[in-house]
């Protein structure tokens, strides 16, 4: 029971510190980091459902298996998000282009 | 059980593998993509055609995959709202499909750029198909996780999607619109951890049997609804959409806007209507309520003072999808079913317009190389049939007879008012009337002829560019002549529809 | 002036101290975040989730893992679309850029040389393995996969593999041959039983250890190229002006 | 068909060619057959005349179809005035030929002339309220045409005012006749018997039909209007369409059925004014036209006044009938022949021989009532009238008519003064306008000796005592006259003096003024609107600030924690 | 199904068809087109008569379309819409050759055509609307037709007169379907039965039903230009004259008006009506319309704004005719004056833009002395005009004298009062403008001769407003015949049982 409590405590406070980096750091790493710290958080918990009291017999093997699915999804992602931020560094400096994003009228494509 | 017989649940399946195969091959292959895209387009129109067809036959079916029965294995599930839906997403598709063939073939002519326009294309079709079936797989999920994933693949598809283009502002937008599909997932997922700890179900049709009244289990509602409202871009979580939508590609564009944000929407409705009905709460209704009434003010002052007509259509989205959770608090009287129909013709009625609205907007660029609306005069004498298609579409989403956008607004008026609930007519009314003023806004420019007007674009443009934002607006205006074929549809098995309406259904 | 110093100072405090959105919105994050502890603190912890279920089926299944089980068996269109979910990372990250390709020869010196050398046949061998262990422990496609992947991560970092100089073609061959196959079987399976992904019985063993090795190369294939952030050289439709790219020795 | 069938579609072709042969005529002056149609002018009363004489009386004809269903056929008064219009409208045409002769605007005279004349006979034929009204719509309206006909400014002036009382009268009478319409539930003139009248609806109807007769508020168009119109279109104004007015009276007034004294009263005042007035007004002119139209003013003053009594009581107006036919014959008659005197006059170009000054003085003296002319058997009817009312109204005629009779002496003799050096160059046809001059001369003469109706008065004024009291007053008349041209400063030019007439035009412009420019309009703006336009860069700085990841992660914790508290 | 239900969707075709197929054919077509358009117009007539025709001897013609429960497309042939759905069709088909000679050789001619017959189509629907949510179907869409037709010109002041005929129109529109579905909540279908409602909703709901009556006024009040309501009137006059002729003897106008009238008398029912008693608050704002309408048109200088005024003067006669619902002379007063008001108006703007067209006069001031150069124009315009006025024989008269009647009837006479002001007015400022023409004095050339010819103008100029004015008179002078718009309305009536 302590111990399932414990990890998801713990997952859930992952999730919360993510969620706060997430919206206070302008930097897009940190950010991608962030969402990664959550998805942990959530795996963290999820893992922590499956372990079940020895009363109640073997562990749950679905969540696992939704974990495993949950990794692939967060590095599919991750990996994605990091080549877009990427794209976008090469392009142009991140923060300023998000500054003005709004006060020039942006072009589709130049013909 | 043979699966190819007439009744078989199985038939389920294919409009997601389908699109999925043809994702497959498009990414494999290098030659003829568009033809097998289109084939898996018009074969997916066929299949939900085919289901539809099961469905009013043989009411809902479920289809265990692989077999295995819930709780444990995965089902999908046919019924009403999701084979509509599922109608839709084919038909827009089908009309993608066409018009991205004559977005990039057009673009390609342009020789300077031609190879990051083929490449564009060459990407474009199998994240496409994939997208297609993760949406349709979406719809007939019964699976509480299964919806993860494929929620997932959207956001995925869609996010590589609206960075196709390979502007910095669009990979900027879809930089933020992955973070926001990312967050939005993982608050999902957490909502589906605190189910599973407390019910320790998946299966949506168990669930809806057995929700107990504990509070894990209307935490996790919260934290579902938040999630999708994330991905749906309900103001004030919206921020993402415009520059995302109006910055991607004109194909792309249609995608998202007329078919991603539903099917976010599509999830939170069903969670909300049929699995968790015990739970919801009168002010829950009424918190929902409000956020799209202030989405259809704000999406439609904003779309008011744009002046670039892709970020105009793009507010109209946000706007739109405001109408969308008026349906909310409006359920309560009617035993939450009526309320399915307002939804789904609102919905309709939106994906067909707001895909013929940026497919216009896309066709506009391409002829004059901007979008801007100050100088948009005289477009009508060159573009005559996506002006037209413009204002039918506009006269959708203004929700004037007999368009999808009208049925569904006269049930939410006739709704708000049965329930003495007149405010929200209030909003309703508004809101349409802000909506001309944001489509005549521009129709008017389309229809100024300058003096010394003449065509200067180089190209004509290609049928494949024309036609179908015509044939999405008429879809979307006649739609609701038509409106007792999806009664139809939706009321099919639907025991508690046809208790709402007593005298019997068309 | 004042305005200056102000904004001087605002520039320099950002960063260190909260502004007051910030400490709102710590505020609201430790009120959720305790709101939600307490509520899974005071959830009551019996349900048994679907554990019964699961060892029930076990023997169906035809694998022994109770987890791969549950990934390929019971919730194998699960398994399915997150493959779809990896193939459409690469193929979004192949439609953001061309992989980075420096032309030059790698130049690697005898130690990584050495260390390659060793690890790579060896991470094969572990892939290998996890793979066919995965049928009743611990393990599975993912997994070998995931070390697959790293092999090739590694070989990218030392330079050794140009993924962008691999043709496109058998690159995603390699890419699209798991989930393809994956989808192949599930309708072979639907021919069969019914089912999409309904094994027969006696073959599911066998025919799950197909998709797991299939879909563990090309995952790994996929980790790499992910890796590598980008399409080959090659990777267009009918190009307009091919360009040769130039012959480096794709393998040391 | 049986000969009573025969009969009825005869009478009813012979009513209907009445007034459709004078409009078929307009319409084809609008075609290039205007020059017969001038040379046919004449013809087109004949028909009128015709049916006057061959008419049965008090045979209808039911034209249902027509406007809201119509009734045609001539009462016994419907005869003598239909006669009376031909006859009047004969020698206006007649006269109007020559005139018409080289005048560029020929076309449209004829138009409005022939369209005025059909609306005069129909009127008469016309026996239900909107077939009289319609008619008398055409007659008013197309008698603009004529009055405005030479266009000059003066002509314009008149046509101004004259078309804005003409409008005020037609508006009076439209509500008269609804009210009328209303209480009787029918629209034949018949069914007027025996309902009461409301005094609104007699002041209505005095305004409607006193606009035309030139009833004392009502009667500033009269000087004007005779002035600029061609003189036969004036003679047709002057002695045809004058009795428009005083038909409409009789017909619609409830004369000889219910008693209302009071109104009577205002009858018989503004009538007796107008009998003053118009004297008093006539002499500040020197045009020969303006003084007719004042002598009009003044006869139809007494007019007004025979209406007056004749409204006093039920008796009173079966007696005020007859006089009043007399009085208009007379009167018609002597006008017309005024003015084809004036005509004449003013065609000859050089000063009248003797000889015809003495054949102008019979109808002008007849007007003031000179023994053994017809004004003198119109007089004694009068006289006649107010002596059967009892001693009330004994004065009126023994005191109030000689005194209208030495003013219209004078005015008579004044008008003769102006006529003699009128005329100022020689215009073709003289001898023409001599014989039309001549016939109207002779009806003059003799139309009340040998018209049996008027046999009574006629001996009656034949009397001793009733010739010298006819005569005093011509012969004090003629001396003020005279007496009047030595003074030196009556003899100024005081004709110039226009007199001012209220037109709406001029009541309007406060009103105007006061709402110019007050209609809400949604402001123009060209891009945006306006107040979107201002609030602009406050949404827009508002949801760049809604974008910010902060404040995104505000908002989403807070609806989550919101939503979560909702749902617990 | 039989012809009786197919002859009204066939009705809808007959100018929806050609509408599109305009639409598609290029500009240079301009035969075809004309023949298109003419072969329409002249179908739709006979069809028309043909309904006319059946509803006299009783037929019943009627053909539903169930979208979803409670709401319900019907398309009724009933009297009342024949009246409507015949004055369109014969004042379209003279429109429209009016509209071929205005146009000759201008651009766009497709586009304008296309619109043109859409919304004709779209106002015979609103004369075949069977219940109030197929009016506001159609009631919407011809805002949608006429708005390119409004801003053709594509001028800057084109635009904002459209937008500001959008705004109010929209605005309207909202209100109206607010109030519609507001008014099927409680009374449920509002097929337009004849009869109204059942009384007994009035002891239930009497407020809201008051209320919703009177946004239901305001919804159609816009479009009927109704006083604080009409500000988008005179501003759409930019458009060319066919539209404008349209515009205000047709189409926009008219549905307006028609709506009250559908209103008043199939949607709630006198009998109800009375027992709200709202109808005097119907009856104030005409009044006032009336009035101020008549008032401000004295103020124009330009013809076009003028008779823009005086449309929304004339056309509150019908709503004041309608207000007096409980006496079937008023009733038939102002249903009459929908026929007599096309017919005066349409023939009015006719000669406004024969004179725009072939002089480039279009200001009263330049008017002087024009009926010398133009007699035949200015004759129908003197016809016209004269109606307005209300002088017998036209038609005007004929509706005011039911009007002033009716009022007395209801024991009103400010009724009278109003109407006697009303005819000054309109005196005063048409009278003005005829004197002008006939017996004013040119003032120098013309401001802009555009035409020289055999005729005083082009053929297809000159032809259709001497046959409207030749019906004013025509229709006025056998009022009271067996076939004549009075004795169509009295059938009506008759049919309301009034």
């Amino acid at each position: 029971m302590i111990t399932t409590l414990l990890y998801s405590m713990t997952g859930l406070l992952l999730f919360a510190m993510g969620l706060f980096t997430l919206f206070i750091h302008s930097h897009p790493l940190r950010k991608i980091l962030a969402v990664n710290v959550m998805s942990t958080g959530v795996f963290l918990i999820m893992v922590a459902t499956a372990y079940k009291p020895m009363p109640l017999g073997n562990i749950d093997p679905v969540p696992h298996a939704m974990v495993l699915t949950g990794i692939v999804v967060s590095v599919s992602v991750t990996a994605l998000a990091l080549l877009l931020a990427c794209r976008v560094q090469e392009t142009s400096n991140l923060d300023l282009l998000e500054r003005k994003k709004q006060a020039r009228i942006p072009e589709e494509s130049r013909r | 059980m043979n699966p190819f017989q007439l009744a078989s649940p199985t038939w389920m399946i294919s409009p997601i593998i389908l699109p999925l195969i043809a994702g497959l091959l498009c990414f494999l292959l290098n030659r003829r993509t568009f033809a097998i895209a289109l084939a898996a387009a018009v074969a997916n129109l066929l299949a939900v055609c085919f289901l539809t067809y099961q469905l009013l036959l043989f009411g809902p079916m479920r289809c265990h995959m692989g077999g295995w029965q819930p709780p444990l294995g995965i089902t999908l599930r046919s019924d009403g709202p999701a084979v509509l839906m599922l109608l839709m997403t084919a038909v827009t598709g089908l009309a993608i499909t066409v018009y991205a063939r004559g977005y990039f073939s057009h673009r390609i002519l342009n020789l300077r750029q031609a190879t990051q326009h083929q490449e564009q294309q060459r990407y474009f079709w199998p994240l496409w198909m994939l997208l297609l079936a993760g949406l349709n797989g979406l719809f007939l999920s019964n699976d509480i996780f299964n919806l993860y994933v494929t929620l997932e693949i959207i956001a995925i598809a869609a996010a590589s999607l609206a960075a196709l283009s390979g502007k910095p502002a669009s990979q900027l937008a879809s930089f933020r619109y992955l973070l926001v599909s990312l967050l939005g997932s993982l608050t999902y997922l957490l909502g589906v951890v605190f189910l599973y700890r407390s019910c320790g179900i998946l299966d949506l049709d168990i669930l809806q049997h057995h929700v107990a009244n504990g509070p894990g289990i209307r935490a996790a509602l919260a934290l579902m609804s938040i999630g999708l409202l994330l991905k749906t871009a309900l103001v004030p979580l919206h921020f993402w959409l415009p520059p995302t939508h109006a910055n991607a590609l004109a194909p792309v564009s249609v995608i998202l806007s007329g078919l991603v944000v539903k099917g976010s929407f599509y999830l939170l409705f069903r969670l909300w209507f049929e699995i968790f009905t015990q739970l919801i709460t009168p002010s829950a209704l009424n918190f929902m309520g409000t956020l799209g009434a202030v989405a259809i003010l704000w999406g439609a002052v904003q779309a008011m003072r744009q002046h670039r007509l892709k970020l105009m259509v793009a507010y109209s989205t946000v706007s739109q999808l405001g109408y969308l959770f008026i349906a909310f608090p409006l359920s309560r009287i009617d035993e939450s079913i009526q309320v399915w129909s307002i939804v789904i013709f609102m919905a309709l009625g939106h994906a067909c317009a707001k895909s013929a609205l940026f497919m216009v907007a896309g066709a506009v660029f391409l002829h004059l190389g901007h979008d801007r609306i100050k100088d948009l005069n005289g477009v009508r004498a060159s573009l005559p049939i996506p002006v037209f298609a413009y204002g039918i579409a506009g006269v959708s989403l203004m929700g004037l007879p007999p368009s999808a956008g009208f049925i569904g607004k006269w049930l939410l008026l006739t709704s708000s008012l049965t329930s003495s609930q007149w405010w929200w007519a209030l909003v309703i009314i508004t809101g349409s009337l802000l909506a001309m003023i944001y489509v005549f806004r521009v129709m008017s420019r389309f229809f100024v002829i300058p003096e010394d007007y003449s065509v200067t674009t180089s190209a004509p443009l290609s049928p494949l560019l024309e036609w179908p934002a015509l044939i999405m607006a008429l879809i979307s205006l006649f739609l609701g002549l038509a409106a007792s074929w999806p009664m139809k549809i939706l009321a099919t098995g639907n025991t508690a529809l046809t208790q709402v309406f007593p005298g019997g259904l068309p | 002036m004042k305005t200056e110093k102000k904004s001087i100072r605002r520039i320099r405090n950002r960063g260190k101290r909260l502004d007051a959105w910030q400490l709102l919105l710590l505020f609201l994050l430790l009120c959720l975040t305790t709101v939600l502890g307490t509520i899974i603190w005071t959830m009551p912890e019996n349900t048994s989730g679907l554990t019964d279920a699961v060892a029930r089926l076990q023997e169906q299944s035809g694998v022994e893992s109770p987890v791969t089980a549950v990934l390929l068996n019971f919730r194998g269109y699960d398994t399915l679309l997150e493959v779809m979910v990896l193939l459409l990372a690469v193929i979004g990250a192949w439609s953001l850029a061309k992989a980075p390709f420096s032309g030059q020869a790698a130049d690697t010196g005898p130690v990584q040389m050495g260390v390659v050398r060793l690890l790579v046949p060896l991470m094969f061998l572990v892939a290998a393995y996890l793979v066919w262990q995965g049928s009743h422990l611990a393990g599975g496609a993912f997994q070998g996969g995931a070390i697959l992947g790293a092999a090739g991560v590694l070989l990218l970092v030392t330079e050794l593999l140009f993924l962008p100089a691999i043709p496109a073609l058998p690159l995603r061959i390699g890419l699209v041959f798991g989930p393809l196959l994956f989808v192949v079987i599930a309708l072979f399976c639907l021919c069969l039983t019914g089912h999409l992904l309904g094994y027969p019985e006696q073959a599911a063993g066998g025919l799950i250890l197909l998709i797991e090795t299939a879909c563990a190369i090309s995952i790994g294939l996929t980790l790499a190229s992910l890796f590598a952030g980008g399409h080959p050289e090659d990777d267009h439709p009918q190009s307009v002006n091919p360009t040769e790219h130039s012959d480096k020795e794709e393998w040391p | 068909m049986t000969p009573a069938d025969l009969h009825t579609i005869l009478h009813a072709l012979t009513l209907s060619l009445v007034a459709g042969t004078p409009l078929f005529m307009a319409a084809l002056a609008c075609t290039p057959l205007q020059k017969t149609v001038a040379r046919f002018l004449p013809w087109a009363a004949l028909p009128a005349f015709l049916a006057a004489f061959t008419a049965p009386a008090n045979v209808f004809v039911e034209v249902p179809w027509f406007f809201m269903g119509s009734r045609m056929g001539l009462d016994e008064n419907g005869h003598i005035f239909l006669c009376l219009a031909a006859f009047v409208w004969f020698l206006a045409s007649f006269s109007s030929r020559s005139l018409l002769k080289d005048d560029t605007k020929r076309a449209r005279f004829l138009v409005f002339f022939l369209t005025a004349m059909a609306g005069n006979f129909g009127l008469i034929l016309a026996s239900d309220m909107l077939g009289y009204y319609l008619f008398f719509a055409v007659m008013s309206f197309a008698a603009y045409g004529l009055v405005i006909h030479k266009e000059t400014a003066t002509a314009a002036k008149a046509g101004r005012i004259y078309l804005t009382l003409v409008m005020i009268g037609e508006v009076a009478l439209f509500t008269a006749l609804i009210i009328l319409a209303h209480n009787s539930g029918s629209l034949a003139i018949e069914d007027l018997r025996g309902i009461s009248y409301h005094p609104l609806t007699l002041a209505l109807l005095f305004i409607g039909f006193g606009v035309k007769i030139g009833a004392l508020p009502l009667h500033s168009w009269m000087m004007p209007a005779y002035q600029a119109a061609p003189i036969p279109a004036a003679a047709a104004l002057g002695g045809a369409m004058v009795n428009a007015g005083i038909l409409g009276w009789l017909r619609f007034l409830p004369l000889g059925q219910t008693s209302c004294p009071t109104e009577a009263l205002f009858f018989i005042v503004a009538g007796a004014l107008a009998a003053v007035y118009g004297v008093l007004i006539g002499l500040s002119h020197n045009q020969a036209g303006a003084l007719l139209g004042c002598s009009s003013i003044s006869q139809m003053g007494l007019i007004t006044v025979i209406f007056g009594l004749g409204l006093l009581s039920h008796e009173a107006g079966l007696a005020a009938a007859p006089v009043l036919i007399i009085y208009v014959v007379h009167h018609s008659l002597a006008k017309s022949s005024l003015f084809f005197a004036y005509d004449l006059a003013h065609r000859q170009g050089k000063t009248l021989s003797y000889l015809q000054m003495t054949a102008i003085l019979l109808p002008a003296l007849a007007l003031a009532g000179l023994p053994l002319t017809s004004g003198a058997i119109a007089k004694t009817a009068f006289k006649d009238l107010t002596i059967g009312l009892g001693p009330t109204w004994y004065g009126l005629g023994t005191f109030f008519l000689p005194i209208t009779a030495i003013g219209t002496t004078i005015l008579m003799l004044h008008f003769m003064h102006v006529l003699k050096d009128n005329g100022k160059r020689s215009l073709p046809e003289r001898a023409e306008s001599r014989t039309i001059f001549s016939i109207s001369f002779i009806a003059v003469a003799i139309t009340l000796w040998l018209w049996p109706a008027a046999r009574d008065s006629a001996s009656h004024s034949l009397a001793g005592a009733k010739i010298l009291q006819a005569l005093w007053p011509v012969t004090a008349g003629s001396i003020l006259f005279f007496v009047w041209r030595q003074i030196p400063f009556c003899n100024k030019e005081l004709s110039t003096a226009q007199e001012k007439q209220p037109s709406f035009a001029t009541l309007l412009p406060p009103i105007m003024q006061l709402l110019e420019e007050k209609e809400w309009q949604i402001p123009p703006h060209d891009n945006v609107n306006t107040s979107l336009h201002r609030l602009s860069p406050h949404l827009r700085r508002l949801e760049k600030i809604m974008g910010r990841w902060k404040i995104v992660g505000l908002s989403y914790l807070a609806l989550c924690l919101y939503l979560v508290f909702l749902l617990l | 199904m039989n012809w009786e239900q197919w002859l009204l969707p066939a009705i809808l075709l007959s100018s929806f068809i050609p509408g599109i197929i305009i639409f598609a054919l290029p500009e240079e077509r301009h035969r075809l087109r004309t023949v298109l358009n003419l072969c329409g117009s002249i179908l739709k007539i006979v069809l028309i008569l043909v309904m006319d025709t059946g509803i006299y001897f009783g037929y019943n013609f009627e053909i539903r379309l169930s979208l979803i429960p409670g709401v319900e497309l019907l398309l009724n042939g009933d009297p009342l819409s024949a009246l409507f759905a015949t004055l369109s069709s014969v004042l379209w088909l003279l429109t429209t050759v009016y509209a071929i000679g205005y146009l000759e050789g201008s651009p766009n001619r497709s586009h304008f055509f296309g619109y043109f017959s859409l919304c004709v189509t779209v106002t015979i629907g609103i004369a075949l609307a069977g219940n109030l949510i197929t009016f506001l179907l159609f009631y919407e869409l011809l805002t949608l037709t006429t708005y390119p037709l409004i801003i053709h010109r594509g001028t800057e002041k084109s635009l904002r007169a459209g937008r500001n005929y959008l705004i109010y129109a929209f605005s309207g529109g909202a209100v109206f379907l607010f109030a519609v579905v507001a008014l099927q909540t409680i009374i449920g279908p509002t097929d337009f039965t004849g009869a109204g409602f059942s009384p007994s909703f009035i002891d239930t709901h009497a407020t809201a039903l008051a209320l919703i009556f009177i946004l239901l006024i305001i919804g159609v009040g816009v479009k009927a230009a109704l006083v604080p309501l009409h500000g988008w009137l005179p501003q759409a006059m930019v458009a060319p004259a066919p539209v404008s002729a349209l515009l205000h003897a047709v189409a926009v106008v008219k549905a307006g008006a028609f709506g009250i009238i559908r209103i008043v008398l199939d949607v709630y029912g006198p009998q109800n009506l009375l027992l709200l008693g709202v109808l005097p608050l119907l009856a104030a704002v005409a009044s006032i319309t009336i009035l101020y309408g008549s008032i401000r048109a004295l103020q124009q200088d330009d013809l076009k704004r003028r008779l823009a005024f005086s449309t929304i003067s004339q056309v509150s006669y019908i709503a004041l005719g309608i207000s007096l619902v409980d006496q079937p002379l008023a009733v038939i007063g102002g249903l009459v004056h929908l026929v007599h008001q096309g017919l005066m108006k349409i023939t009015l703007f006719f000669c406004a833009g024969n004179l725009a067209e072939t002089l480039g006069i279009h200001r009263i001031s330049e008017m002087d002395g024009v009926a010398r150069r133009m007699p035949f124009t200015m004759a129908a315009f003197s016809v016209g005009a004269l109606g307005m006025i209300g002088i017998p024989p036209t038609v005007g008269f004929v509706s005011k004298w039911y009007l002033g009647l009716g009022g007395l009837a209801a024991g009103n006479w400010w009724v009278v009062l109003i109407l006697a002001v009303s005819s000054l007015l309109n005196a005063c400022y048409f009278l003005p403008i005829l004197i002008r023409a006939w017996f004013g004095k040119q003032q120098g050339p013309w401001p802009d001769e555009l035409y020289s010819g055999r005729f005083e103008t082009r053929f297809m100029l000159l032809i259709p407003p001497l046959v409207t004015a030749f019906i004013v008179i025509a229709a006025g002078a056998v009022a009271n015949a067996q076939i004549s718009p009075l004795a169509w309305v009295r059938f009506i009536v008759r049919k309301y049982g009034l």
